[in-house]
């Protein structure tokens, strides 16, 4: 099984952290049985290993078009751009690791968000990609997770979430703190106009995106081995000095501890999300 | 639950959160100005060093911790235990006090004095059952219609295998929303570490202040240096570079208000510290009472 | 919560526990005497023996559990699982399903089939885990406006260490307390043994049914022939004394109707029950759905 | 510390409980250290003995006197007696067990109502007495602590209860169990009123009375030694075959698991409950 890459589990961390970087793979070589694949042979198996059920990450835009009916989608407030409010610099500035993540993934940040159907049912869509920068939430992705909150609001649909995120954006400071009260809240709006969030989690899901709205969902799913966890396992096993347990955080574990309704593998994920909609659906 | 009356509050905080000035750009509002004039009191331009010595002061041993303030700041007071479910997490305080003859509840992350304590209150960092703890008495105060008060001091949420399997993420999302749907007036008072999601799980209120010297950040110095610089050691630089302390945080429209602090620190006079809080709380009460119907 | 919806259904309820009538004596209701008409279908002088053989037929090892209906009455049906603090107690299961185009919640007791689910499921012995998982699904039904079927089928809440530990009486209290808040419609059918405080937390609905050889009572059998005639061997005339049978909740109007079974018993021919059922659950949301205003 | 004599407490169980009553002690003597008095010694120290703590049980008149200020009691409800709605005939007649309470207690149910005032506060009052069979609780229990719910809302103060109960009245059948909703809904309703419930829970508080009003407190406290649990340590004991831990579901167990919210000895509730009806009689 996986574990998550370079991603920032470190939040609430008070300790060294050396941070080396896994061993580079190859991509398309599988970390659960070492099989490797032709790019269009992963992208026709919904990047899930056909041999050990490895579940590959899935970029925002190949994401969706798994999920929704073709041509359905609609992008919204794809314009959205992060300005640098605290002229952050660390070993390089954050505007330059920005530029670079535009340029390396096509997007505008780590949110796409927008409208479509699943099985002819209406939803609205935020699907997160890891590719940029580690899907952490700045004020951007809190800002499109909230518009389409207020656009599924708007339209009576329900929302649904696909989260990958490593959580809160470090460069943007206190700022990126303040997007788990503002997506919350906004989840509590979508409620209060009676529309549901669906919210699906995959792998990884930490942070402040496990503390904020992907948490908040009516029914929350999980993909195969996704880990979930507020505190990273590097920071956990430092705290604690504990060994850990083998499926820590992983959505196995918190099917069994309460926190989740079910774990859906990427096949099934469609048609599990179109019931849901259609049952979400029929109320006012 | 009534939970109209507070939400002109609450959304005035949204907006506030909406980020919108941070991707267009904008100017101050009225009442930024009248913010300003206190952060005018704070040196603005504060050095590196400046800052790291704020994040000494808001860590510091002798600071006041919220039983500190509660028995100073409340006439009667009564503490509330347990989460109803599983556990009385002592990393929490909650209670009903009498302030201004008017009861209050409150609710807050309570570091350890001495060794014993500090383990005893797991060093301020709360578990779930601290959080459900939290809700279940966030709920009898909207039930009864008392106003709430949180103080907030933790590193953050503690980071371990059980608090993990107890559901430590969904914990601290299900307080903030708890904290959004009361309809009575909130305030959230920062008073030592304000760290990161265990933090803002009990600061999701209608006026957010800050004490002089507290902090309030997304990671800790030590994880942002460990993570970003890869080495620890730069925390001071990272620090510098995210700028927790609270004369920012108001510059950011962040928080509502600073609460001054004795010279030299709220440690070096806890009488005073309190009286100081206890001004600024029963003010930033006051202010609601007015915007609610 | 809109919780005003239900009231009348509710407070109907309420009066009909009020116990005035029990304690001052009172004539039968229009709605008992057309009740009453259902009533005379069964034998309303029942021997001793014929309400043990019903305790033995709600007991019956074949008799159609919550999941064998879930299969039958509802269209698409997602289950959903978890407390979202600490457990997921399969004695208790939940989910949506849609029951004539419409999405109705459903939480109940879930029995094993053999010995493995049996044992995996306790017995349809829930902890208090398995009443916070059903609270957690009621306040989902109630934010989106879909109405609540509990299916009751539990010897009785466990009796063990860690669910006292965990809160057992606290977790059956606080399951009535929401179901007495919800603002949907929300019926209740005991379909087989309805066993004490275990069964009546999730029992506290606006149209409450038994099936034809369900029985509903404050102890087992053999429980109270332990206690009253230190004897658990007397269970057959406790039985006979306290009377759990439906016919008996009807004529002390703790019920509001009884439910048909194929002849023989539910356990004879599960699809059959199963439409009986169906036809009941909708004619008791009809029922509400003009009730309410 | 004593163990609770003679209660139902096996509400929920299947199995052969042997009921062998305990070694017959003079009700003055302790259990707790053997130490004997008069009745007045133990009237003057609030039954609690002075030796070692044990607190032994209080009647409700006497209970009311403990608590109330002098001459502040006004009864409700003194004339509701429970009828036999089910001819119960055990070993003997429901009827017969229910004149012998009243004879023997000169009470009319186990449970006593009124009004009155605690250091000037005024409130309603709920108070058990465990000698008129075991406290449990029929319909004139649930019917006499709804009306206190409903004085309580009427005069707009907080309803204290004093649960002393072995749980629900078996000779009424399900009707007894019907008192576990009917008094969940009155304190539903004196909870919509603004009003609240400060609950007291001294020992035994077992069975239907912890799973109905008593573990809905705004306020939840209990007597040292106090046995809250919901079923009795017999019947667990007999279904789980385990050793049962020393403090089963004492009170101590109890504060430590988050159930309650303190532990007050005798001689400090009422000061105790003075100070909570000042803080929640400020209120609404
Ligand atoms: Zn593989
Ligand atoms: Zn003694």
């Amino acid at each position: 099984m996986s574990t998550p890459q370079g991603i920032d589990v470190s939040i609430e961390d008070k300790r060294v952290v050396v941070d080396q970087p896994p061993p580079k793979d190859h991509p398309n070589t599988c970390p659960g049985c070492g099989s490797h694949y032709r790019d269009d042979e992963l992208v026709r198996h919904l990047r899930v290993c056909p041999h050990c059920g490895h579940h590959f990450p899935v970029r925002a835009l190949e994401r969706i078009g798994q999920l929704l009916d073709t041509g359905s989608f609609v992008e919204e407030g794809a314009d959205l751009r992060s300005a640098d409010p605290l002229g952050f610099f660390d070993l390089r500035p954050y505007v330059e690791r920005l530029a670079e993540a535009e340029t390396s993934t096509g997007l505008g940040d780590a949110m796409v968000i927008g409208a479509g159907r699943i099985e002819g049912s209406g939803c609205r869509l935020a699907v997160m990609d890891f590719a940029f920068m580690g899907g952490s939430m700045g004020s951007v992705v809190g800002e499109k997770f909230a518009l389409a909150c207020e656009s599924a609001t708007a339209a009576g649909v329900p929302l649904v979430s696909i989260a990958a995120s490593g959580g809160a954006r470090m460069q943007e400071g206190i700022l990126a703190l303040m997007q788990l009260p503002k997506t919350v809240c906004a989840v509590d709006e979508l409620h209060d106009a009676g529309c549901a969030l669906l919210s699906v989690m995959t792998h990884p899901t930490t942070g402040g995106l496990l503390a904020s709205f992907a948490s908040l969902g009516d029914v929350i799913l999980a993909e195969p081995g996704a880990l979930m966890s507020f505190a990273g396992p590097r920071v956990v096993q430092q705290t604690t000095k504990e060994k850990l347990p083998e499926d820590f955080g992983r959505a196995e574990q918190n099917l069994r501890f309460g926190h989740i309704d079910a774990i859906v593998p990427r096949s099934e994920l469609r048609p599990t999300l179109a019931r849901l909609l259609r049952l979400f659906g029929s109320s006012g | 639950m009534a939970s109209s009356d507070a939400e002109p509050g609450l959304r005035e905080r949204l907006s506030k959160l909406a980020g919108i000035k941070l991707l267009r750009g904008t100017k101050l509002s009225a009442e930024l100005e009248r913010l300003q004039r206190q952060l005018d009191r704070l040196t603005d331009e504060e050095t590196d060093e400046e800052v790291w010595e704020r994040v000494l002061l808001a860590r510091d041993d002798d600071r006041p911790y919220t039983l500190d303030y509660v028995e100073r700041i409340f006439g009667e007071f009564f503490e509330l235990h347990g989460d109803r479910g599983r556990d009385d997490d002592s990393a929490i305080v909650a209670g009903l006090g009498m302030l201004d003859g008017k009861t209050v509840a409150l609710v807050g992350q309570q570091k350890g004095r001495d060794l014993k304590e500090r383990v005893a209150r797991n060093f301020g960092m709360a578990y779930p059952e601290g959080y459900r703890k939290a809700m279940r008495v966030m709920e009898m105060a909207d039930r009864h219609g008392f106003p709430l008060l949180t103080l907030v001091d933790t590193p953050g949420a503690y980071p371990g295998v059980a608090a993990e399997q107890h559901g430590q993420g969904g914990a601290i999302a299900r307080s903030q929303a708890a904290m959004a749907r009361l309809g009575v007036p909130t305030v959230a008072v920062v008073i030592g570490e304000g760290g990161s999601g265990g933090a803002v799980a009990l600061a999701l209120a209608d006026k957010v202040l800050m004490q002089e010297n507290a902090m309030y950040s997304v990671i800790s110095p030590e994880g942002c240096a460990s993570i970003l610089w890869r080495d620890a050691s730069q925390a001071q630089k990272a620090a510098a570079a995210f700028k927790p302390d609270a004369a920012h945080c108001l510059e950011l429209e962040v928080i509502d208000g600073i609460v001054p602090e004795p010279v030299g620190g709220a440690h070096t006079d806890h009488d005073l510290a309190a009286e100081l809080l206890r001004e600024a709380v029963a003010g930033a009460f006051a202010e609601l009472e007015h915007v609610a119907p």
